[in-house]
């Protein structure tokens, strides 16, 4: 099919801003009022339900700072993507986007095994505020961690032939914003008790 | 929000587009440390302390991330109004919402059912422990 | 949905056909196609398909309160589960599924690649994706009135705990139907808006600064900003509600820690800004329409851009006021009263200057002319009513009776329905290539806006005597029972039907001028804004050599020249240069 | 000007009344002066042979005074508009005259029931009036009724009282009205609350003293309970509940 992957309006840059990132950029804008409206959300019942302590109790505070220790460092191999990018090294950067993508992985890896353990448990979706808030939230972010690997490994298909390089970097952007919801994330589900 | 970037113009398009790569290992061993220090502090047991060290160092994480991993400092300048802007909205929701959500009582209303399930939550949960 | 597109289009592609452009398949050229024009169009026919559905529905239901308990002819007998049903859909469709698509998506698609004067979207495919996402959101908000129980009953805003359980709502998968069907058609939408707010952003012509670009243009990239800000709570709320249904979430159940308000503060946070979602591309488009049938520079072109901003910002902090009596705290009306008669300073300054641009004018009454001016005097009925809602103490009685739908359709009709004839009428040549007729043009908006105003005047009146809306019977309310309010609610029937009778005029001008119409020429209304110097139909890539920008849209009547139109294209010639 | 469509018959009633009247006089003037505007331009430059447009930017002062001082006009118009709007506000919703009565309302798909003290003027003791659909309240006296749904939202709406509150499950909502004449006065859900939302219907019925008095009388007496009060369906377990309520609250 004959379908332009580009247009004219695509390579122009009026802001200064390349289209690409410019579009990243709002997507994140408009990812923060999902994540803000459903953090909001759950902040306000948190702040009223004191009970919610004791159900909050049982998450695994282990877990969760292994997870945010690996995706803090799957944002690190994202950002030296980006600079490997930059320095026109598309081996470079498609190596670094793969272990971004293993890091996502990782993360969903150690968030399957803690659910299974906290279902087995009893807790699940249904069992109370708290969890409905806890399994939403961090389903919601986890889907976000595998879209964003999936394309990692799509766009690293490409890096590594030297093709569509400024992609790395708005990846690379999405991915530390998905980051910086689970710093969020990490002390509201795990450390506030 | 279109304003300044607007008028300036494409030009220097390809400039901004490479930025300045820092040290970013080091960058990342800093946020490292954060991390092991507020989870220490959700295991001192003192709530205030964790309470504090975990959301105030959430906070200087984003931050650091958001400056040196997403340069948003180097960006054109509206970029980070935005994302302040989005903040204030989100800020408002909050102010409209919480003086009926986060509170179980206000004037000429009483939200009892809220209160039976603290009552309930706490009572059931006290048992299990 | 899109048989008739293709039908109505396979004219206007032909002339857009470029020589040299190989021959592409039926499927990969409209349905398929990533050409900003076509998705266009996929959206205005998809739309005004809902908008056919949604009428009837309006038909449907206002039969049975002009004759309850009667048969309606063409749909049988309205019980009150279906009656719940029709109301339901027919406010949803026409918000969701007609308004925002026709307005928003299909004006923008339309108008912003050429206005800007560029090839297409940033991102043509995601394009293409924005509408096939909304239609799957419409087949299944559609097939939701044929599954089991019936098509959700709960009301257009979804309330729960009334829709969260079966049990209340008695329409269990109905109901979910709708909530996937809303949720999708914002993603949709959210992907539509941010190409938007891209393109205008970065795609523009060289030349064009912010303040050349159309009002029309501001307004769509505006209520794409507004869309994106305010809808991602309410997509997270979709997700809440959605679980609360399914799953057996505690979300909105307020025996188990939840909190059924919380849903109405999410909703409306979206729901304000989406008014203005809805009504800001109307008013770019009245503006387009004023100035070039007036000959005149808008008055005060930064002045409408700056009250829009302003309308918009604030509309996010004055959502409360649908939740007065809602049961928040009785203070924060107070908080809210303020905010909402803040609204009305910038968009009283607005309309304001709005009239003010027919001052010193040369007004030539076409049908796009008539429309656009009906627009403002039927929007400023919607305007005006509206005060008497926001102020807290007047919406005590007000509030949830037909005063307030007879409100509100004096402000979604102008923007939905005169808003989508006016550009209709205005840009039909540039889409379709042939002149639409101005004699039945006329004939539609008569028949058109004389039944608007007898189906909802009366309104205005049951409401302020108290009927209660969304009440298939008012048999039992021995007050809302009289005889003389009846007899409104017939009236208002006959101008249900006498409206939709006289869509017949428009369809047949519409499909009838797509062979027959006069060939419209590159710029028939004299215009001066990039889509009128293209070949009508633009040709795929639209510009044959893409255009710099000179000066601002509305330069009509400059002093010192022949012609009283400049085009934003045309170079400064050293004679005109002199004479400045 | 409601009074042709709406009688009333509360004591706020008169003030939401006039506040009405006043919001329309003040907007019906912006309102016909604009359409006024908007017609006599239309006429006054219609396109005439050998008369062609005015190159105005709007930014010329004489003229955009014609569009500057109507607009401080109209902000003047909204000030005059806002403070008894809040007034009448604070008085209906947020204000809490002494009341000489108290009521409790329970909404429920599809019906309105009502709890009302007894002889002895307490709620919440042994010889509660319970009623299905009709709410019986003495004329020239302050009530406040307490406000309970027990499934979905509805609304608790009396046209004639100019009164109307939602009912949220899960939580008490206060108000207050002061009845200004006897009659028989319907009570309506003006929030969807399902299927039966058009069937919700109820009486309020104000009476003299001594009606009420007869009507109590009639009520408490056991012959009479066993006809014309509800005891709480077996099941639904009401009167428990509403029992748990009150003790929450305290």
């Amino acid at each position: 099919m004959s379908a332009p992957a580009r247009s004219i309006a695509n390579l122009r840059s009026v802001t200064g801003i390349p289209t690409a990132r410019l579009v990243t950029w709002w997507v994140i804008a408009s990812e923060m009022f999902i994540f803000g409206g459903l953090l909001a959300s759950y902040v306000m019942h948190r702040l009223a339900h004191p009970e919610w302590a004791i159900a909050a109790s049982n998450t695994n505070t282990k877990a969760g700072a292994f997870n945010t220790f690996v995706l803090l460092t799957s944002s690190l191999f994202a950002v030296l993507a980006h600079k490997a990018a930059d320095a026109e090294d598309g081996k470079g950067a498609a190596k670094y986007l793969r272990l971004t993508a293993l890091g996502g992985f990782l993360f969903l890896i150690v968030k399957g095994f803690e659910w299974t353990h906290e279902i087995r448990e009893g807790f699940v979706l249904a069992s109370g505020g708290f969890w409905s808030f806890y399994y939403t939230v961090a389903g919601l972010h986890a889907l976000h961690v595998l879209a964003g690997a999936i394309i990692m490994l799509i766009f690293a298909v490409d890096a590594a032939k030297n093709v569509n390089l400024p992609r790395v970097q708005c990846i690379g952007l999405y991915w530390h914003f998905v980051d910086i919801i689970w710093i969020f994330l990490f002390p509201l589900l795990y450390i506030a008790k | 929000m279109t304003s300044h970037a607007v008028s300036e113009g494409g030009s220097d398009a390809a400039s901004a587009d490479h930025v300045h790569h820092g040290n970013y290992v080091k960058v990342w061993a800093v946020l490292v440390v954060l991390l092991i220090i507020s989870v220490v502090g959700a295991f001192t047991g003192i709530r205030w302390l964790t309470l504090l060290l975990a959301f105030g160092i959430a906070v200087i994480k984003a931050y650091m991330v958001a400056k040196n991993f997403m340069h948003v400092n180097v960006e054109r300048r509206w970029v980070g109004y935005l994302l302040i802007t989005c903040l204030l909205f989100l800020a408002i929701l909050f102010a409209g919402v919480a003086p009926d959500i986060m509170k179980h009582q206000g004037l000429h209303w009483d939200n009892y059912a809220a209160k039976q399930a603290i009552q309930a939550g706490s009572q059931e949960n006290g048992k299990h422990e | 949905m899109t048989t008739p597109a293709t039908g109505a289009h396979a004219q206007a592609g032909s002339h857009g056909h470029e020589p040299g452009h190989h021959e592409v398949s039926f499927f990969h050229k409209y349905l398929w196609s990533t050409d900003h024009k076509m998705i266009a169009m996929q959206y205005l026919f998809t739309g005004t398909a809902l908008a056919l559905i949604g009428g009837y529905l309006a038909y449907v239901f206002r039969m049975q309160l002009a004759f309850p308990g009667h048969d309606v002819p063409g749909y049988g007998l309205v019980t009150p589960n279906r009656y719940n049903s029709l109301v339901t859909m027919h406010g949803s469709i026409m918000i969701f599924w007609v308004a925002m698509p026709v307005l928003v998506a299909a004006f923008g698609n339309f108008l912003i690649p050429l206005m800007i004067g560029c090839d297409d979207m940033v991102f043509p495919r995601i394009n293409r994706l924005s509408y096939q996402v909304f239609l799957v959101s419409a087949i299944i908000l559609l097939a939701s009135f044929f599954v089991h129980g019936g098509a959700f009953g709960g009301a257009w805003t979804s309330y729960p705990p009334l829709s969260a359980k079966g049990v209340y709502n008695l329409t269990p998968i109905g109901a979910s139907l709708w909530l996937v069907a809303v949720a999708l058609e914002f993603v949709a939408f959210l992907l539509g808006g941010i190409n938007f707010i891209v393109t205008t952003m970065n795609g523009r012509a060289p030349g064009m600064r912010m303040w050349d670009i159309p009002v029309v243009v501001w307004m769509i990239v505006i209520a794409s900003v507004l869309f994106m800000a305010s809808v991602g709570p309410l997509i997270a709320g979709a997700v809440m509600l959605f679980f609360d249904q399914r799953l057996g979430t505690a979300f909105f159940d307020p025996g188990r820690g939840g909190d059924p308000l919380l849903w109405q503060h999410l909703f409306w946070f979206f729901g304000h800004p989406e008014v203005y979602v809805v009504l800001l591309p109307a008013l770019g488009m009245v503006a387009e329409i004023m100035a070039v049938f007036a000959r005149k520079k808008l008055f005060g072109y930064r002045t409408i851009l700056y009250t829009t901003w302003a309308t918009g910002i604030l509309s996010f902090v004055v959502w409360a006021h649908h939740q007065f009596i809602a049961g928040i705290d009785p203070r924060m009306a107070n908080v809210f009263t303020i905010t909402t008669l803040l609204i009305s300073v910038p968009i009283t300054e607005m309309i304001f200057v709005y009239i003010a641009t027919l001052y010193g004018g040369s007004i030539q009454f076409t049908t796009p002319m008539l429309w656009a001016l009906s627009f403002v005097a039927e929007f400023l009925i919607g305007g005006v009513t509206g005060i008497f809602l926001g102020a807290s103490g007047a919406d005590i009685y007000f509030h949830d009776t037909y005063f307030v739908v007879a409100h509100f359709h004096y402000t979604f009709f102008p923007s939905a329905i005169i808003g989508m004839f006016a550009g209709l009428t205005f840009w039909y040549p540039k889409m379709f290539g042939r002149m639409l007729n101005e004699t039945l043009g006329k004939i539609h908006f008569w028949g058109t806006i004389i039944a608007f105003n007898v189906i909802f005047i009366p309104l205005f009146i049951t409401g302020a005597a108290g009927d209660q809306r969304r009440i298939y019977n008012y048999a039992l309310f021995s007050e809302q029972e009289r005889p003389g309010l009846q007899h409104l609610r017939e009236l208002s029937t006959i101008g249900v039907i006498v409206l939709l009778a006289f869509q017949v005029f428009f369809l047949f001008n519409f499909f009838w001028s797509l062979r027959h119409g006069e060939r419209a020429s590159e710029n028939p209304w004299l215009s001066n804004t990039l889509e009128w110097t293209v070949p009508s139909p633009p040709p795929h890539g639209n510009f044959a050599e893409l255009p710099t920008v000179y000066r601002g849209p509305y330069e009509y009547a400059t002093p010192g020249r022949k012609e009283d139109y400049w085009p934003q294209n045309a170079p400064i010639t050293p004679i005109e240069e002199g004479a400045l | 000007m409601l009074q042709r469509f709406a009688t009333s018959g509360s004591t706020f009633a008169p003030q939401i009344d006039h506040l009405i009247l006043l919001i329309a006089i003040l907007v019906g003037f912006w309102f016909l002066a604009a359409e006024f505007a908007l017609f006599w331009l239309c006429f006054r430059f219609r396109r005439r042979e050998g008369h062609s447009a005015q190159y105005i930017t709007g930014e010329e002062k004489h003229l955009s005074k014609w569009v500057t001082w109507p607009h401080f006009a109209v902000i003047v118009c909204d000030i005059v508009i806002l403070i008894p709007a809040i007034l009448v506000w604070v008085n209906v919703k947020q204000s809490s005259p002494p009341a000489e009565q108290t009521v409790r309302i329970f909404s429920q798909q599809w019906a309105w029931s009502f709890q009302e003290p007894g002889p002895d003027g307490a709620l919440d003791t042994a010889d509660d009036i319970r009623t299905v659909g009709d709410l019986h309240v003495k004329v020239n006296a302050t009530y406040h009724f307490e406000l309970q749904s027990r499934d979905v939202l509805h609304s608790f709406s009396v046209p004639e009282f100019r009164l109307k509150q939602d009912a949220v499950p899960g939580r008490a909502i206060t108000g207050w009205f002061k009845t200004t004449r006897t009659g028989t006065f319907d009570i309506q859900c003006t929030q969807m609350c399902g299927m039966g939302h058009g069937l919700m219907a109820a009486h309020i019925i104000v009476e003299t003293p001594e009606q009420h008095a007869a009507w109590m009388k009639s009520v408490s007496n056991p012959a009479a309970v066993a006809t014309s009060v509800v005891a709480p369906a077996p099941g639904t377990g009401a009167s428990t509940e509403d029992s748990k309520f009150a003790e929450v609250r305290q």
